[in-house]
């Protein structure tokens, strides 16, 4: 017995004008399967659906095409009223005759809505019924790094009660950049001792990760702490790891931040000046400092945000002269405007040079020659102290994270190359988010919107404790399955993996968590073994089928 | 008749070899020309055997001539053609008709010749080869079974002293230098040190075996290029090319032989080697110039 | 036999655009027949002999733009396919029927106009 | 895992232009895995006949049919019916599947569409590379596990030979790999290159006396 189509036709409430109607129900009336046509003008409202739901019941119809508006459009209302009227909601269908044919073409477009429909009814006549099923979900979150972000990220997760795990490199909390402290007014002390403080936060110093394996929801995670190891389970993972720093001084190698103090004469990184200026200790004050900035990089926001941070508080702490070479000052973010201002005012003196400065050692001072744009002169300047513009790289472990995790990363390193789908925090594999400064963003102002928009993200995901899916929607079949991987190497979510399906043979199973349905792999396997509801082989050619020449 | 070449191997400090390659057909007359042209200016005439696997003019059969004619042949016998049965028949008909100079080579494959789809035999490799021709010097077949009448063949290989990486190449050599051989003609050698290297590397193997230095003169730039891209084992250095280059037009040959002698010489002042083994190729005419430039007549 | 033009439209980019397009009422060509996919990715070669088969005049795939898919791969792979299906119809001398790939964001409706011009056009002078 | 290519399509319309009804018939094991004749290949390839004869005003019916081997006479027992339907049948299996095939339907010709290449691996998705010659007599316990037969373009045991190009390189091809260069830095890895230094007498090339015949001991 043929399964009973209802078509229900909607002209929009006369939106939908250059089609006649009532040949469009004559004909569809006889195709094959259709046991039901209305034409109604108000679908969508409450009244069209309600009418719906009970013709579905007295005609029990058993697939239903809507031939109005966009699927875009409506199509989540619709599943909704064959749900009500006890049909499952993905034996459904629509017809797009009004923004692809109405009002795509002028003059009577009868003929193509017909061809639409049929289109439709084809599709839906094979469609088979996918359940939703709520499957539950690791609730706790893994944050990789001990920086600013981390922290931060950490305690607002515990805020909205989601327990996580802190793990960090090295063998203490807080590595982030003091420097911008007291931009930002934050105090790295007391977050650090709220994270103690807080028994959501579980904190592991000195501790890796050594593999991940799993998906969204269920990610077993096996960690590396003192020499041994520990395996633990996690719902979603957040990267935090920052960025580290390399002294961009074209006169030297490229030194790390770290190990520049010691070449005898002063260059330092800003976070050498900061710590400096808080030694009260300090034998002696430096009389002259330079500055530098936007030479080697463009995107120089962060590097002069802590220069005039830093040159403000030596000249208020230290009266000494202070001079800036720039290539030019970019004081886009929030504050920024005020502050540079604000240096101007107390003397502090900025020289713009085209070409960066050129560095070197004069009896125990630095000697900083450059050639200033505005008095087409040459300057020469000797000082005590220098700090260096810095050129920002992706943290150390970077590459092995992302082989651990299987992510790519930018050309620079960095990981999410700004792919639109998934900015800002998102990655290619769902319950995996970056923030900061391992994405390259090293503005602090935005990473504290990341944070909350991640925190935001992984409480709708994980707070409730089980993830509403559909079961099975893109399935591959164990007996026809040749286990011959393409489908695991081609998956961009790596939602495919090899199992042993009850003690036989191994073949591919695809997660209904982390899959995207995107359905590339249903298009390349070779032994035609992965079907993807709604978007089967058949359901394609049938639509293809319905498409007479004219 | 010459002395026969394992009595020149022994006495003469510098050993001069070249080649005879045999044309593409029945007519022999041109070969003839070259060998009355070399036989009495160098001590031995290698005849290639199916060159860069080209069909031609069987290699026996020219070695047979350079003995009418009076020379001293090399008989050079390749992997490639023949299986294990037709090498040892082709050694016993050399052998009795007096070719008693052997170069074992594996043969260039069939895909840079000119009969791309033929099937390629490779029975054997160059050090079972050795081997193989020590067995039968021995009186037996390969098979054990006694021989009516045995051989006594001197014995030479090939080597690639500019191979990169060096190192595999030169632990083929040690197993042809353990197999015995009594004179090495390596292939084409342009950069001295490579060739000091690979003396040296041999001097403490094997101290009797005679190292002849391949001499492949270079006849302009673009030959060079075409040579370092299609034909195997020749890497000419780039200050080679870039001097070719700077001849001017038409006398790219003269050039070339002015580049070989040079390298001759200096081979013998420095005695790096034992000796040389010129390959012009399809120039076999040229070759008195260039023994003549390098003072060897 | 003027046949129709299949397009295979990606639900993140080409299938709003179009809509878009129809918002918008930018016209084309009537003879165009749209197949939602949820990716580039998803349509396969046979789809697309199968439209040949079926009379189809020509064929569109529409994806995102580059390095904006929503599955990262789905685009390039469908440019290897379509690239691989023109050579596979110019195997059987059936080269007088393209098969085009275009990228587009779903908020760029004319490049969605734009596209199924260019191909009508292609077909007029291939003489179809 | 047998590796094979689909026949050019010239080389396919000229096997089957004298026939008007023809079943075209994949392989679900080894064919499938290197998409060269699984399902999915065989859709195609009966789509492309279609077309072209459609192209050359003229009609084509196919049969298309994918059994799990084409070399276990028991599945392709299944496809009698529809052989009986046809008058050619082209298989997209190796030659195994093929020959099993004309040997179960002799009266009917059995036209193959792919040909076998090698047994091999995959070097990454979709390209596949030569790693075993079946020459019956393995030597890759000796070699570090790189098999010289089938990998050195002249199958030499004892060492390269003297063409190896700048690099490691084959002498016939600037991208494959000098098999006895993998081999030799695969020793040294391991400490083993006394195994390199070793002569290898001439092979036993009769190992496996064509056609090969394997008996399994009697379960």
């Amino acid at each position: 017995m043929e399964t009973k189509i209802g078509v229900f036709l909607c002209n929009c409430g006369g939106a939908i004008n250059n089609i006649d109607f009532d040949a469009v129900v004559k004909k569809v009336a006889k195709f094959p399967g259709v046991t039901y046509v209305n034409l109604s003008s108000n679908l969508c409202l409450k009244e069209g659906r309600e009418k719906m739901i009970s013709c579905i019941r007295e005609e029990n119809i058993e697939r239903v095409v809507v031939a109005a508006c966009s699927p875009e459009f409506q199509e989540h209302i619709f599943r909704e009223v064959l749900e009500k009227a006890g049909l499952n909601g993905h034996l459904f269908s629509m017809a797009n005759i009004r923004e692809q044919c109405s009002w795509a073409h002028d003059g009577d477009v009868t003929m193509k809505a017909v061809e639409l429909v049929k289109m439709a009814v084809n599709k839906v006549r094979l469609l088979q019924p996918v359940e939703k099923k709520e499957l539950p979900v690791n609730r706790e979150v893994l944050v990789l790094g001990g920086g600013f972000s981390a922290i931060n990220t950490a305690l607002q997760l515990s805020r909205v009660g989601l327990r996580t795990t802190l793990l960090e490199k090295e063998a203490a909390l807080g590595t982030g950049p003091e420097e911008l402290e007291s931009f930002y007014g934050f105090d790295t002390g007391s977050m650090i001792s709220a994270v103690e403080g807080d028994e959501n936060i579980e904190v592991l110093t000195s501790a890796q990760m050594m593999a991940v394996e799993g998906k969204i929801g269920d990610f077993s995670v096996r960690i590396k702490k003192e020499g041994e190891e520990i395996s633990r389970k996690y719902g979603a993972i957040v990267l935090a790891t920052g960025y580290q720093t390399a002294l961009a001084l074209d006169s030297e190698p490229k030194l790390r931040a770290k190990d520049v103090a010691i070449s005898g004469i002063n260059i330092v990184s800003q976070e050498q000046f900061c710590r400096m200026l808080r030694n009260s200790s300090l034998e002696t004050e430096p009389k002259t400092i330079g500055f530098m900035f936007d030479f080697s990089d463009e995107n120089s926001r962060f590097t002069t945000l802590a220069t005039l941070n830093n040159a403000l508080e030596a000249k208020k702490k230290w009266g000494s002269e202070i001079y800036v070479f720039y290539k030019s000052v970019k004081v886009d973010s929030e504050g920024m405007e005020k502050l540079y201002q604000e240096a101007r005012d107390c003397g502090v003196v900025f020289l713009k040079s085209e070409a960066p400065p050129r560095i070197t050692a004069e009896n125990g001072r630095v000697k900083i020659e450059a050639k200033d744009v505005f008095l087409g002169e040459d300057i020469i300047l000797a000082c005590d102290v220098l700090v260096a513009e810095e050129l920002y790289l992706p943290a150390e472990g970077a590459e092995n994270l992302s082989s651990l995790l299987s992510i790519r990363r930018d050309s620079r390193g960095f990981f999410q190359d700004e792919n639109v789908h998934l900015y800002p925090v998102g990655s290619e594999k769902k319950g995996i988010f970056f923030i900061g400064g391992c994405r390259g963003d090293l503005d602090l102002g935005r990473v504290l919107a990341d944070i909350s928009s991640v925190v935001m993200k992984v409480h709708e995901l994980l707070s409730s404790g089980k993830i509403l899916v559909a079961v099975e929607r893109v399935k591959a079949d164990p007996q026809k399955c040749v286990a011959c991987l393409t489908c695991i190497r081609v998956c961009p979510h790596g939602a495919i993996q090899l199992v042993r399906v009850d003690g036989s043979k191994e073949v591919a199973e695809i997660s209904d968590l982390a899959c995207d349905a995107c359905g590339i792999c249903a298009a390349i396997c070779p032994a035609k073994a992965i079907e993807f509801q709604g978007y089967r082989d058949e359901e394609i050619l049938a639509q293809i089928e319905a498409i007479q020449e004219l | 008749m010459a002395t026969p070449f394992r009595e020149i191997l022994k006495t003469k400090d510098f050993v001069v070899t070249a080649e005879a390659g045999p044309g593409k057909g029945s007519n022999v007359s041109k070969a003839i020309e070259h060998i009355e042209l070399l036989k009495d200016k160098v001590d031995g005439l290698n005849v290639t055997d199916n060159q860069s696997s080209v069909m031609r003019y069987p290699s026996l059969g020219i070695c047979l001539l350079i003995k009418e004619h009076g020379g001293e042949p090399v008989f050079q016998v390749t992997c490639r053609d023949r299986n294990r049965l037709a090498i040892q028949a082709d050694l016993l008909f050399a052998y009795s008709r007096g070719v008693s100079n052997i170069l074992c080579l594996t043969g260039d494959s069939i895909d840079v010749g000119d009969h791309k789809e033929a099937k390629q035999v490779f029975d054997l490799d160059s050090v079972q080869l050795i081997h193989l021709v020590h067995t039968l010097n021995s009186g037996k077949d390969m098979a054990g079974n006694e021989l009516d009448g045995g051989i006594d063949f001197c014995i030479g290989t090939t080597a690639t002293p500019s191979a990169d990486p060096l190192e595999p190449q030169l632990i083929k050599v040690e197993k042809k230098l353990k197999a015995g051989v009594s004179f090495i003609q390596t292939q084409a050698v342009y950069e001295l040190d490579e060739l000091k290297r690979f003396t040296e590397f041999v001097r403490n193997t094997d101290e009797k075996v005679k190292i002849l230095a391949g001499v492949v003169p270079v006849i302009g730039a673009k030959m060079a290029a075409y040579m370092n891209e299609n034909v195997p084992g020749i890497f000419v250095p780039q200050h080679l090319i870039d001097e070719l280059a700077q001849a001017p037009k038409g006398t790219g040959v003269s050039k070339g032989i002015e580049i070989a002698a040079r390298v001759i010489k200096q081979i013998k002042e420095e005695k790096v080697c034992d000796g040389v083994h010129i390959m012009f190729i399809g120039r076999e005419e040229r070759v008195p110039e260039i023994l003549e430039a390098a003072g060897l007549l | 036999m003027n046949g129709c033009i299949v397009a295979f439209c990606c639900e993140h980019s080409a299938y709003p655009a179009a809509d878009l397009a129809g918002k918008l009422r930018l016209h084309y060509p009537e003879n165009l027949r749209v197949i939602r996919v949820p990716c580039a990715g998803r349509v396969d070669v046979i789809h697309i002999l199968k439209a040949f088969e079926n009379g189809a005049a020509a064929v569109l795939v529409l994806g995102c733009e580059d390095g904006a898919c929503h599955h990262i791969t789905g685009n390039t792979r469908a440019k290897e396919r379509v690239k691989y299906c023109n050579m596979l119809l110019k195997e059987v001398k059936v080269d007088g029927r393209p098969v085009a790939m275009f990228n587009l964001s779903p908020n760029a409706p004319h490049k969605f106009v734009r596209a199924v011009n260019e191909i009508t056009k292609i077909i007029k002078e291939s003489g179809r | 895992m047998i590796i094979a290519e689909r026949k050019p399509m010239e080389e396919i319309k000229q096997l089957i232009a004298p026939y008007k009804k023809v079943l075209v018939a994949g392989c679900g094991t080894c064919v499938t895995v290197c998409w060269a004749g699984g399902e999915k290949e065989v859709a195609i390839l009966a789509s492309q006949l279609k077309l072209a004869r459609s192209a050359e005003g003229d009609k084509i019916v196919t049969l298309e049919a994918t059994v799990d081997r084409q070399c276990e006479k028991e599945m392709v027992e299944e496809l009698k019916d529809k052989v009986a339907e046809v008058e050619a049948v082209l298989s997209l299996a190796c030659g195994a599947g093929v020959q099993t095939m004309a040997e179960l339907f002799e009266d009917k010709p059995v036209l193959p569409a792919v040909n076998t290449t090698f047994i091999g691996m995959p070097e990454k998705e979709g390209l596949w590379v030569e790693m075993c010659g079946a020459c019956g007599d393995c030597f890759l316990d000796r070699t570090g596990g790189i098999c010289p037969i089938v990998r050195c373009a002249k199958g030499l045991l004892n060492g390269p030979c003297g063409g190896t190009r700048k690099g490691g390189k084959c002498e016939i091809d600037p991208e494959k790999d000098c098999a006895w260069v993998l081999i030799y830095r695969r020793l040294e890895k391991q400490g083993r290159l006394d195994l390199m230094r070793e002569y290898y007498s001439p092979r036993n090339f009769r190992a496996v006396k064509r056609p090969g015949k394997v008996q399994a001991a009697k379960a």
